[in-house]
């Protein structure tokens, strides 16, 4: 079933290192299970699977905020990332939750600014640098977030579905500009996303993880040149297939489990 | 599925906002600011009012009841002699000194407590027993310590609200959401940076009802450590205490009406701008 | 329930006219100058004089002020108080609250000093830190007034002698610690500061009177209660009397009442029994109410202005016709029958079950 | 500019007008300019809109949970909401979460309990009926909120990016489960989603707001049978085009505010 | 853009979980609570060697800081002769009615000010102020109203604490997430139901802090209001002024003891339960 990659890859090579990780929670519910992956530095890695099979459990692990039950992780560099939910602090203004990294890492105040409200305008959130995460619609908030994950420009950047609550027109610009900034730079994405066009759009390497407890059952490269559009682009359109087939297997699954096997 | 949504219904369930209408969200200010402190002044009005009618009945005797005009003329005796001004300065700035250290003391303590869990389990245990010990338990250690002098007052103050503050503090950062400390660590606070830029700052509504919790222990522990001894500076709680000695009391609660006043002074000036400020940045309906 | 009983005493004392009420409210304190109330409560001389149908609530308290709260309160009909808070209660009350109707103690009261502070009176109390319980109590004026008998000025004043105030408690540590080198205290802290500090007695307070008398307890009865019913406060000064002369007669027999009724009353803690004794020798238990006294006392007041009334307001403080009637009936019959340990320790039994103190 | 319905609608014949409403936040930022909207009970209207156009603010108007600063607001019916952010009650499990708006009502126990689990396992989240909001994922949360607002069987329903979180094959599903419940009502829905094809293949009518402050600036109904497919029926494709550019201009326009027009 | 990734740097930043690690996560609650138990043991014990060894080489004389064994004496002699169980039954009682009543008044007052602005300027805005008011400003009131009885000690209790849930009550409502409230009022939550099933519920985490707070507040004004009268059934407060008044440490400190005990046991059987039922359903460290 697992596709995992046959040949290994040196572990001092990998940015990212998952071995053998089992993940349970203290409820008893097993969010991952023996999930063993190498990310090489430099690549973008989109992470796919249903809804509740771990992949903002997995991409915790990878920031150091939770240990896994079982099994090993090792990350190499400094992380940031963008959490599902925006997670922006309420005291702060946009400007300064941009600038929360820099800030940590002593940057001075002057060049924290400048370099907040560059980022704020790249999201186009400048008219609302002063402004209040209250005071911002969904789709703003988790612009910010992503602005504040791109200031301390991280060795490795952790995306849990960054463009989830943006409209198909700003997330396509957004898009353009992470993939701008990834290919001038030698960072390391993870990017969590349902979007299989997105992630067939953007990364080098597609994993697909089961539905809970997350295995992975699939790890596929995409070698395309970039840029790609995944719907028309016909040597995308055989992998997009099998994709979007292992995954709808997966959610046919779980609906069988929900159902009692016959709907 | 549902049911067939008659006009009727329609007309009764119909919700209709006058135009141009919009809440109290647009209203200026000043205006409500204007609009709340004549409320405010009508309310004290009518208890004044009230008191006046009931002691002019003679409900209660006069001694028991004294009218306002009675509680006035002390007032202004007291004000006239110079006995009552030195003494609210005297109390004010103990309280002050007192208060300011508890909550430095006890935000350090609250947050210790609250992410270090040996601590809490051994130390933290005590702090809810420590804080329902009367001011008087401390006189004893006050007087070994400082001797008879405003250090003992001070450390009974202290002492008396310290672990009010304490245990806000740690209430306040166990019920963070865990997102914040999570995105806080990812992003490099650590340690200090940690406490005072996210814990601190995260629990800021917690604290601002631990601060005003700890502002009402440290007055009650002053007005109690006031009568250490009536050597000391007079303060507040001595004319308290004197009024309730001599069973007067039109002393008493004339000094009731400083303690009050000092009260809504203080809330006023520290603890409702602070409120605000809060509801400004959370978006909550605080201020 | 208890509540329900104390409404109906006051019922019985504030409305019923004269019909008797169920129950008369008594105050004191657990103090060696409260003795005459002590060993009353402690035979049950009380109950007993003032007959079956009639209960006798005590009310115990540890500060003056206190009891006058509570008496001007309703909760209090007869009470044994230290002069000060009861003029206090007098003036506030503009004479409507109370009446002082009788006298329990004279003296009880010293001016002690450091053994290592060579003190001959009150005129050497120059340069030195003296402690009272109560700044405008009643040890208070009395040092303010020596002081000035003997020339000299409290600090504040202008002088040299640094007058504090503590609770006797901390006076005690103080002088341990040698912080504090004289006192102006009643009983039993002054036997207390002997046995414990090493303190000795400078000024017996009863040296500074005439004739040796002054008062140091009294007793009042609240003003509504005494007028509707006279016979009962009669009554009760009859058993007040009767316990100051056994105190008298026999003050081995009444120390131990007064002993043990103490421990009861400060959650067993025993007043170890010399000091009791010393306590109790320098403590003269009389019913009479030293009137001159007391009135002197609130001139000396007045002059130091802790009050703004001299005696002139005090007029129709005192009522002492009960305290005439209850010792004309005394004299008429036999003094009543000698309190035995037995009766005393069955009253005390009584009281137990009774659930009071 | 603006593609107002030229027929205007009787008043009593609408579940929801709107009247020259304007939404002034007491920071001053305009979210809505006099935006005026009839929508015909039991029809389905998807909104659609750059990020921060103001469409959750005008889900709050409709649901009553703020007042327009001009303009006027007529809501007949019952209303259901389901959240951007899932605002779950975390001191409730998901089971009581769900029944929250039957409780309300006052339904027995036993009853709320059993269409609370019926609701439940529509959403696939059976084994979770009794696990606490911050035990779900961010997908599963989303899922618990839809159930919630159907648990009531609103005359509106009104949904704020409901599938936003999910997975295209989870998504997929529920889309069809909405269909089916709502063809089998007399509800009327208002969708926001930012997905064009969502609201092709879901809704009768597609109103678009411009970037902010929100006005109208397209409103055009969808004829196609349903099941639809708009990225293959030709005859949406024309529709889909239309609004794709009309989108496109608004976000460009932001950008160029941002970028002074010169990106 | 990022300065490229050393092999040396990449080591330097590695981290590492062993395997198989998790953390505090995965042990079993039982376990933990017994290790916390004997850490705690650990503590107390520590504290009273200290406090014995200071003892021993009379640092201080013994009437100033008398031994653990002075102490144990007094408590074993007042609880054998009948002293000690009662008094501490009976102040139990007293603190847990006027708390309850405290804790009911204060959350229903605290409601209504957090909804109702009117209230809140005028009632509010005294609420800081009578909140620190001593203890005694309120005996006479209760004297007056309920005579010298239980009634009257509950009255100064409750009117020490009640402010104190109000404040929380009112401050857990205010900084609630406004959010809650907009759902609730959608799916039809009004008046009484949006209180109990939203308002109440959502401010558990404030509601706990005040609940620790007007416990410690009930507890130090139960301690002053047994001084009311030294005839009022005994209770803590008495042993603890008498042991003052007759400067007996050994009874001050076995009292302070025996207060911090109960303050311990009451917060182990009441507020630690509940502190964990939160953080459970919130999902915050509460526990
Ligand atoms: N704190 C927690 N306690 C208990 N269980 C949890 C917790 N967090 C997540 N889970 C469970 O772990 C599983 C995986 O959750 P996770 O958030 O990683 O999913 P996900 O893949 O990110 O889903 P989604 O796409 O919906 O965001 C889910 O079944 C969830 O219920
Ligand atoms: N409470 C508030 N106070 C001040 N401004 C607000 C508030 N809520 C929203 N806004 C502003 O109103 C505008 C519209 O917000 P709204 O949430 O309605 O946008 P939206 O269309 O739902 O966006 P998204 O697609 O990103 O969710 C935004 O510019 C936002 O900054
Ligand atoms: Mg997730
Ligand atoms: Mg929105």
């Amino acid at each position: 079933m697992s596709t995992l990659p046959s040949a290994p890859v040196a572990s001092s090579a990998a940015a990212v290192r998952l071995e053998g990780v089992t993940r349970r929670y203290p409820n008893g519910v097993e969010a991952l299970e023996d999930v063993s992956l190498d990310i090489a530095p430099g690549s973008f890695v989109s992470l796919l699977g249903p809804s509740g099979c771990g992949k903002s459990t997995l991409l915790s692990l990878l920031a150091g905020l939770d240990a896994p039950s079982e099994g090993r992780v090792v990350v190499g560099g400094r992380v940031g990332v963008v959490f599902q939910e925006a997670a922006l602090f309420p005291w702060r203004t946009v400007r300064d939750n941009v600038a929360f990294g820099l800030e940590m890492q002593g940057v001075a105040k002057a060049e924290r600014r400048a370099r907040a409200e560059a980022l704020l305008r790249r999201v186009h959130l400048s008219r609302f640098a002063g402004a209040f995460p209250h005071e911002l619609s969904g789709g703003m908030r988790q612009r910010a977030a992503i602005a504040r994950a791109l200031a301390t420009e991280p060795d490795i950047l952790l995306m849990d579905e960054p463009f989830g609550a943006l409209d198909a027109q700003t997330r396509a610009l957004l898009q353009a500009e992470l993939l701008s900034l990834w290919e001038g730079s030698e960072q390391t994405v993870v990017f969590v996303t349902h979007s299989l066009d997105e992630a067939l759009r953007l990364s080098d390497r597609v994993v697909l993880l089961s539905a809970r407890p997350g295995r992975v059952i699939g790890d596929f490269p995409v070698r395309a040149p970039r840029p790609r559009s995944p719907q028309t682009d016909a040597s995308l359109a055989v992998l997009r297939g099998e994709l979007d087939a292992l995954l709808a297997r997966e959610v046919r699954s779980v609906s069988e489990a929900e159902w009692g096997g016959n709907e | 599925m549902t049911p067939p949504v008659t006009t009727s219904s329609f007309a009764a369930n119909a919700r209709e906002a006058p135009s141009p209408a919009g809440r109290a969200f647009a209203r200026p200010r000043l205006l409500k600011g204007g609009a709340a402190g004549v409320r405010q002044a009508l309310f004290y009005a009518a208890l004044l009012a009230l008191w006046w009618a009931v002691a002019a009945r003679e409900v209660w005797p006069p001694y028991l009841l004294p009218s306002p005009a009675d509680v006035g003329t002390f007032l202004r005796d007291a004000a006239r002699d110079g006995t009552l001004l030195p003494a609210v300065l005297t109390s004010a700035a103990r309280v002050l000194a007192g208060y300011a250290i508890a909550l430095a003391a006890g935000t350090a303590l609250g947050l210790v407590l609250a992410r270090v869990r040996v601590l809490d389990e051994t130390v933290g245990s005590a702090v809810v027993g420590l804080q329902s010990l009367p001011s008087i338990c401390w006189f004893p250690l006050a007087l070994l310590w400082f001797g008879l002098n405003e250090n003992a007052v001070l450390f009974v103050v202290v002492m008396g609200s310290v672990f009010a503050v304490t245990l806000a503090v740690r209430a306040g950062v166990r019920s963070l959401p865990p997102l914040w400390t999570r995105a806080a660590r990812v992003f490099g606070a650590r340690g200090p940076q940690l406490w005072r830029h996210v814990l601190l700052p995260g629990i800021l509504p917690a604290y601002l009802g631990g601060m005003r919790q700890g502002w009402a222990f440290a007055w009650r522990s002053l007005m109690a450590a006031e009568l250490l001894s009536q050597s000391l500076r007079t303060g507040v709680g001595h004319l308290l205490s004197t009024g309730r000695d001599l069973n007067d009391m039109a002393m008493v609660l004339g000094m009731i009406g400083v303690v009050l006043a000092i009260g809504l002074t203080v809330d006023r000036a520290l603890f409702a701008p602070l409120e605000g400020w809060i509801a400004h940045r959370w978006g909550t309906e605080g201020a | 329930g208890p509540r329900g009983e104390a409404q109906k005493a006051t019922a019985g004392g504030a409305d019923g006219a004269t019909a008797p009420p169920a129950a008369v409210r008594v105050a004191f304190f657990p103090n060696v100058t409260h003795a005459a109330a002590l060993y009353a409560s402690g035979t049950g001389a009380f109950e007993e004089a003032l007959g079956d149908s009639i209960r006798v609530e005590e009310r115990v308290f540890t500060a003056g002020p206190s009891e006058i709260e509570a008496l001007f309160a309703g909760e209090v009909d007869i009470g044994y108080i230290g002069p000060g808070p009861a003029l206090n209660g007098y003036l506030k009350s503009r004479g409507k609250a109370l009446r002082i109707v009788a006298g329990a103690s004279s003296g009880g009261a010293a001016l002690v000093a450091r053994q290592d502070i060579p003190l001959k009176g009150v005129a050497d109390l120059g340069g030195k830190r003296v402690a009272v319980p109560q700044t405008g109590g009643t040890q208070d004026i009395s040092l303010r007034h020596a002081l000035a008998e003997a020339g000299l000025k409290p600090r504040e004043k202008g002088g040299t002698v640094d007058v504090v105030q503590y609770a006797p408690a901390d006076t005690l540590n103080l002088f341990k610690e040698k912080q504090i080198d004289a006192a102006w205290l009643p009983e039993p802290w002054v036997a207390r500061l002997e046995a414990e500090a090493g303190a000795r007695v400078v000024v017996d307070e009863r040296d500074l009177w005439p004739g040796g008398k002054f008062a140091t307890t009294v007793v009042i009865a609240r003003s509504e209660f005494l007028e509707k019913h006279p016979d009962l406060v009669e009554k009760f000064l009859g058993a007040h009397i009767a316990a100051v002369d056994a105190i008298g007669a026999r003050p081995e027999e009444a120390r131990r009442v007064i002993g043990e009724r103490l421990a009861a009353l400060n959650q067993g803690k025993k007043l170890p029994e010399a000091i009791l004794k010393t306590a109790l020798s320098r403590t003269d238990i009389t019913h009479d109410a030293l009137n001159e006294s007391v009135l002197t006392f609130a001139d000396w007041s007045a002059a130091l202005g802790y009050q703004r009334e001299d005696r002139t307001a005090l007029a129709g403080l005192f009522t002492d016709t009960p305290r005439e009637r209850a010792l004309a009936a005394r004299g008429a019959a036999p003094p009543g029958k000698a309190v035995t340990a037995a009766a005393a320790a069955g009253a005390a039994a009584a009281r137990e079950k009774e659930g009071k103190p």
